[in-house]
């Protein structure tokens, strides 16, 4: 991979041949137009010349029909483009319904990365051929920017909220990630490498090493030693809602808005439990600000999910199961 | 139009006094043009110092000549540099100060005190930038994001911060002086269809600088505080988000591309027109392009946040609104094409200028089309295809619309000619160069080499290195204007009023120009570029 | 010079009505109208601002000019709120299920998924005991 | 120098207004520049404030809790006097704007010290606000105190309200400085009917600053006060 001059970047994942057909239909048409432009120009150059500086050009002032044609055709080129752009960004940005969960924190300057199962890492990221993975991430302290080549996909991290990128690897091999969001001293050792394996050999690679256990396990712990558990009881029968089914669902607030129970929103009711407060609960709950680290977080995230997942298929079949709400899925 | 004034007074604006003071205190816009010149180009020779130590740096992947918090400096200083002090003022403080009025048939802009109050707001704000470098630096890049820029760096963000701020005022300053000398301050006859196309683009400037300079100012500012004073505005940790310092920002720092990109195209209106003896082609399509590009343009800012956590729905009102703003553009370079069809084109050296920005410009503008895509630009955001973008738009077109124009009216400043093989010569220098030193890059931008790198993986070093090769070529490119140019000042032949032969009111009167610029009050009965109406004179 | 002279009563009637509006909005603060406090409360700000500009600023006597750029400063206001806002306002807007796209909070009260308004269940929250 | 000292005009045969700038053909040229330039320079004020308006507006609809109780913490009888007393200075502004055009210098300096009185007056009540502020910790930064599960969003709005009504009185305190040189022209009977373009040019940057107050004036004291009353 390191050998000779690489002028394309390896095409590492399902979305990045609909990338680059899109880039090269691009490269396409850009070329067309800067060829009839310089060809036009150099051609004009040489054959109107006056070296004398004393003749007259010929008295055109312009055209109304050669106007409106160059501003309509680009436009319409220019919207073809926009609308092939939009639909490759949607396939980029809306993951399956079904994925590999990761989750990481940038901080400057490294990634860190766990699996659900357990597994953690640092600046190197190991993930299945062949299958959906999304990473779902934040930063513990200023922007930064994960980012995949091979894979076409980038995004910020932010402080407060969780962003995420997803991708279907398609080739095994170790590949470049990048912090592409300027973050200080060492932004360009913020790098990493991504290890695209066969599904058995990650199999194998997720069970080495001292698991302590997967995370939403982990969550279950700390939802425990919080005494999470003490308000929040599964019956809904608590002071504060149950959680089960909640991931994924909308909640209907205080203030009369409904928002979606994302990863944002559960980060945002442990951190600043009074700000979004679910309609119909007294603003009982302390905040965790400060008792809790970022990877604690994303546990206690996980585990509220795997609240969710218990329920689908139970008792309830009203109740939203997270992998519903079809009409939000992707269209193909 | 006249070709020539009847008698050449031994007075002009240079020699009619001659102390510091009379330069110091002067409210004459031609001598602000020339202040704003010299100032100006220290500020470039700075950015352009980093610039070399930037490439020098990138000429090996390991990041062994400077160290990670230097080169972050390095880059950062370059960045400031060239945006707030070069490509925002160039062409229209400098050339803009010199012609409009000139070419409104004036004897000064509207407020010829507020004019020298902007330029000394102007070294001011530079004084703050260059004493925030000699305490150290600062390693925010340009674009100052918080949380990095108020609590991550320990830079002076504070210093440059308030530098920007202040350079701030001079922008504003000189779009509403600009604006009401326009409005106000035209020759009888002269009517809006009547005006220099380059008027039309100082004016869509105008209107951009005062409209959008404000909400960068109090944007900086913002950071200033939160950073010095803690207020918390984009704090996290507050609930802050920074998102919104990104909105705010470029908001100005979009539209800012078309401070520095619409003169330029005025000046190349200018020359086209001048040295192909001819109309410009649909002057009316080009005058509102002008227009159109400068209220589009502030429609467009969050194209330099798609993967920053905006909405996917606001990411692609957007996108299409920027696809939108490309259309103008395109019809200005149509225009221009067209207008060398059946021309007489007298090859002098402010056309080769004019050439090499046509060919920069396109590719540049082109290359915009990838970075508003959505789905490319996730791949290439933060990259150095990005970098590789915005240099082609804002060197290769503004700084070769800057030295097209230089060129062009240096006569007309200076009274001199300068040599023009020369100047054909460092035109190519410079497009070589610089296609040399900034095409590699859109390669090594979709490779995925992220932009603001000290260091970088070894595969890249070959185009990386092609690039500080063309680097050198495009510095000599750079070097010999100065050179000739300032042989030229002193030495050269006597240019006359009017060595080109072109129409336009800064013409008619000597070069260089009286004090007050006319004997006495031009009058105007015809359009810009009556070229093909008239019989052409030898001055 | 050639400016219009209003007479004094047109100053003392439009102070009249600023004091007046300026009653209004502090009373309607303290009268619960719902969503509704905040657009009234800009409502006669706006009206305020109004007046101040065409009777003291004499925009109504001043030229086209003058009014253009009076409106454009205004226009050019409601681009920067408002294109900003399209960000904020539909931020999450498809968050799926699985699969936030870290556009994160969602704001304001019609920001639901409309897909989502069909499935939604019945928010299984029932009020503390 | 021929050329030179023709243009300036000091020899021309006709009456000439010593305010006459010699770049300019007529005195109703000049006015009407300087009208306009003051317009632009309005424009670039209302960005100006623009910016910070954005984040109030955002961080509004995004805690509302937060604003209400933040503006609680502000005195709505201090806001409310300083509102009719800001009103009031545009007022005597546009009357002494009025007084200068119908020749009545009088007038014209009575109208400008009332109509500076009334700015010092918004000013030291401001003062009283701010110095409260500062007694009881509400001033955002490392040392902000306040009790409440929305402290850090209170920041926000009083680290808004600081910069919003901050930036507010520094134009105030420069509009003290425009006035007092206007009023020192006025004194010196430097205004006619013919020219009083300085006191009018005062007057709209004044009347600007009334407009922000009469937007800041709901937007920080008055947030859903009705929750809080009765």
């Amino acid at each position: 991979m390191l050998s000779g001059i690489p002028l394309f970047p390896v095409q590492g994942s399902t979305l990045a041949p609909e990338v680059d057909a899109l880039y090269f239909f691009i490269v396409a048409v850009t070329s067309f137009f800067a060829v009839l432009v310089s060809v036009l120009v150099i051609y004009f150059g040489f054959k109107y010349r006056d070296d004398t500086g004393l003749k007259v050009g010929a008295p055109i002032t312009g055209s109304i029909p050669l106007e409106i044609g160059w501003s309509l055709v680009p436009f319409f080129i220019a919207m073809g483009i926009f609308v092939w752009a939009s639909v490759v960004f949607f396939h980029s940005v809306r993951p399956p319904d079904q994925t590999v969960e990761i989750y990481a924190t940038g901080k400057r300057w490294m990634w860190r990365f766990q699996h659900v199962d357990g597994q953690r890492e640092i600046n190197q990221l190991h993930v299945p051929i062949g299958r959906p993975v999304k990473v779902t991430f934040t930063s513990e302290d200023v922007l930064h920017d994960l980012y995949i080549p091979v894979f076409r996909t980038k995004a910020d991290a932010i402080p407060g909220r969780y962003s995420s990128i997803w991708f279907t690897p398609t080739k095994t091999g170790e590949f470049h990630l990048f912090c592409a969001e300027y973050c200080g001293t060492k932004h360009s050792g913020m790098i990493g490498s991504v290890f695209v394996m066969e599904p058995d050999e990650y199999q194998a690679w997720l069970s080495s090493g001292g698991l302590t256990g997967s995370m939403s396990a982990r969550g279950e712990q700390l939802f425990q030693q919080l005494a999470c558990n003490t308000c929040h009881l599964n019956d809904g029968t608590g002071r504060g809602p149950s959680l089960v089914g909640v991931f994924g669902s909308p909640v209907k607030l205080s203030t009369g808005q409904t928002i979606t129970a994302d990863e944002t929103y559960v980060r945002e009711s442990i951190l600043t439990p009074q700000l979004k407060l679910v309609n119909g609960y007294q603003p009982l709950m302390p905040t965790f600000q400060g008792l809790i680290n970022e990877e604690g977080l994303l546990s206690l995230i996980e585990y509220v999910k795997s609240l969710g997942e218990s329920r689908t298929g139970g008792q309830q079949a009203s109740t939203a199961a997270p992998a519903a709400a079809p009409a939000t899925a992707p269209a193909k | 139009m006249i070709t020539a004034t009847a008698t050449e007074s031994p007075v002009n604006y240079l020699n009619h006094q001659s102390t510091v003071a009379s330069w110091l205190l002067t409210k004459d816009h031609k001598r602000i043009g020339l202040m704003y010149m010299v100032s100006v180009t220290i500020a470039f020779i700075i950015g352009a110092f980093f610039a070399a130590l930037i490439r020098a740096e990138l000429a090996t992947p390991q990041g062994d000549l400077l160290s990670a918090d230097v080169y972050n400096r390095v880059f950062t200083m370059h960045g400031v540099a060239m945006v707030f002090f070069v490509l925002i003022p160039a062409v229209p403080a400098i050339l803009g100060n010199f012609v409009l009025p000139l070419m409104l048939g004036a004897k000064d802009v509207a407020f010829p005190k507020l004019n020298l109050l902007s330029w000394y707001v102007f070294v001011l704000g530079l004084t703050f930038t260059v004493g925030a470098m000699i305490y150290g630096g600062v390693d925010t890049g340009w674009t100052f994001y918080p949380p990095y820029s108020t609590e991550g760096s320990n830079s002076n963000v504070l210093l440059a911060g308030i530098g920007v701020f202040i350079t701030g005022f001079s922008s504003i300053l000189t779009g509403l002086n600009f604006m009401v000398t326009i409005h106000r301050m035209r020759a009888p006859g002269l009517t809006w269809f009547r005006l220099p196309l380059f008027v039309w683009a100082v004016y869509s400037t105008a209107l951009v600088m005062v409209l959008g300079t404000p909400v960068v100012a109090i944007t900086v500012a913002m950071v200033a505080v939160e950073r010095a004073f803690g207020l918390g505005f984009f704090d996290p940790r507050l609930g802050g988000d920074p998102v919104l310092f990104q909105h705010l920002f470029w908001f100005y720092s979009h539209p800012a591309v078309y401070i520095m990109i619409l003169p330029p195209m005025g000046v190349i209106s200018e020359v086209i027109a001048c040295f192909s003896r001819k109309n410009v082609f649909g002057y009316s399509f080009v005058a509102f392009s002008s227009l159109a590009i400068a209220v589009f343009g502030f429609l467009v800012w969050a194209h330099h946040l798609f993967v920053a956590g905006i909405s996917a729905y606001s990411a692609m009102v957007f996108s299409f609104l920027t696809f939108a703003v490309a259309i103008p553009s395109a019809v200005k370079t149509f225009n221009w094409t067209a207008t060398l069809y059946r021309a007489a084109i007298w090859w002098k050296a402010p056309m080769a200028w004019v050439y090499g920005f046509m060919g920069l410009f396109l590719v540049g503008g082109l290359t915009g089309l990838f970075t508003a895509s959505l789905g490319i630009d996730i791949h290439i955001h933060d990259t150095y295809f990005v970098v590789a973008h915005f240099h082609y738009i804002m060197v290769g077109g503004a700084i070769m619309g800057y030295f097209a124009g230089l060129h062009y009216w240096w006569p007309k400043m200076t009274g001199r000619m300068y040599h023009d093989g020369l100047a054909k010569l460092s035109a190519l220098l410079v497009f070589v160069g610089f296609n040399m030193t900034f095409f590699p890059q859109f390669i090594l931008g979709y490779l995925g080499m992220p932009r603001r790198y000290h260091m970088y993986p070894p595969e890249f070093q070959v185009l990386n290195l092609a690039s500080t090769a063309g680097a050198t070529v495009l510095g000599i490119g750079y070097l010999l204007p100065m050179l000739y140019l300032t042989y030229s000042f002193f030495k050269g032949q006597k240019a006359g009023a009017n060595p080109w032969l072109a129409t336009g009111l800064e013409w008619t009167t000597q070069s260089p120009p009286l004090p007050h610029n006319f004997i006495e009050q031009p009058i105007v009965t015809e359009g810009a570029y009556e070229y093909s109406k008239r019989e052409i004179k030898v001055a | 010079m050639s400016g219009h002279v209003s007479p004094k009563s047109t100053y003392y009637a439009i102070f009249g009505a600023l004091m007046v509006l300026t009653g209004v909005t502090v009373a309607a603060a303290f009268v619960n109208l719902g969503t509704f406090n905040f657009p009234v409360a800009i409502s006669i700000a706006i009206t305020k601002a109004t007046l101040v500009i065409l009777f003291f600023m004499h925009v109504k006597y001043s030229s086209r000019l003058t009014k253009m750029v009076v409106a454009m400063s205004f226009f050019f206001l409601a681009i920067m709120f408002g294109l900003t806002l399209t960000d904020y306002m539909s931020r999450g807007w498809y968050t799926s299920p699985r699969g936030s796209t870290g556009a994160g909070t969602q704001v304001g009260v019609s920001a639901n998924p409309p897909a989502r308004t069909e499935t939604a269940p019945a928010a299984v929250q029932e009020p503390a005991p | 120098m021929a050329a030179h000292a023709d243009s300036h005009g000091h020899g021309h045969v006709h009456a000439h207004h010593p305010a006459h700038q010699h770049h300019f053909e007529t005195m109703e040229q000049q006015s009407e520049a300087a009208t306009l330039g003051m317009w632009l320079f309005l424009v670039t004020e209302v960005m100006f404030f623009g910016g910070l308006l954005m984040a109030y507006l955002l961080y509004r609809v995004w805690y509302p809790h937060a604003w209400s109780e933040g503006s609680l913490e502000l005195d709505i009888v201090l806001g409310g006097v300083n509102t009719v007393v800001l009103i009031g200075s545009s007022l005597t502004m546009a009357l002494a704007v009025r007084a200068a055009q119908t020749d009545q210098r009088r007038a014209t300096i009575v109208f400008l010290i009332l109509t500076m009185a009334l700015g010092l007056t918004f000013l030291v009540i401001k003062f009283f606000e701010y110095k409260h502020k500062f007694d009881t910790g509400h001033v955002p930064g490392p040392n902000f105190h306040f009790e409440g599960p929305d402290a850090p969003q209170v920041e926000i709005f009083l680290s808004l309200y600081f910069a919003l009504t901050g930036l507010h009185a520094l134009h105030m305190l420069i509009g003290f400085g425009i006035m007092s040189v206007i009023l020192w022209m006025a004194i010196k009977n430097r205004f006619s009917h013919e020219w009083y373009t300085p006191v009018e040019l005062a007057g709209l940057y004044w009347h600007f600053v009334d407009i922000v107050w009469i937007f800041l004036f709901p937007l920080l004291y008055l947030v859903d006060r009705s929750h809080h009353f009765a």
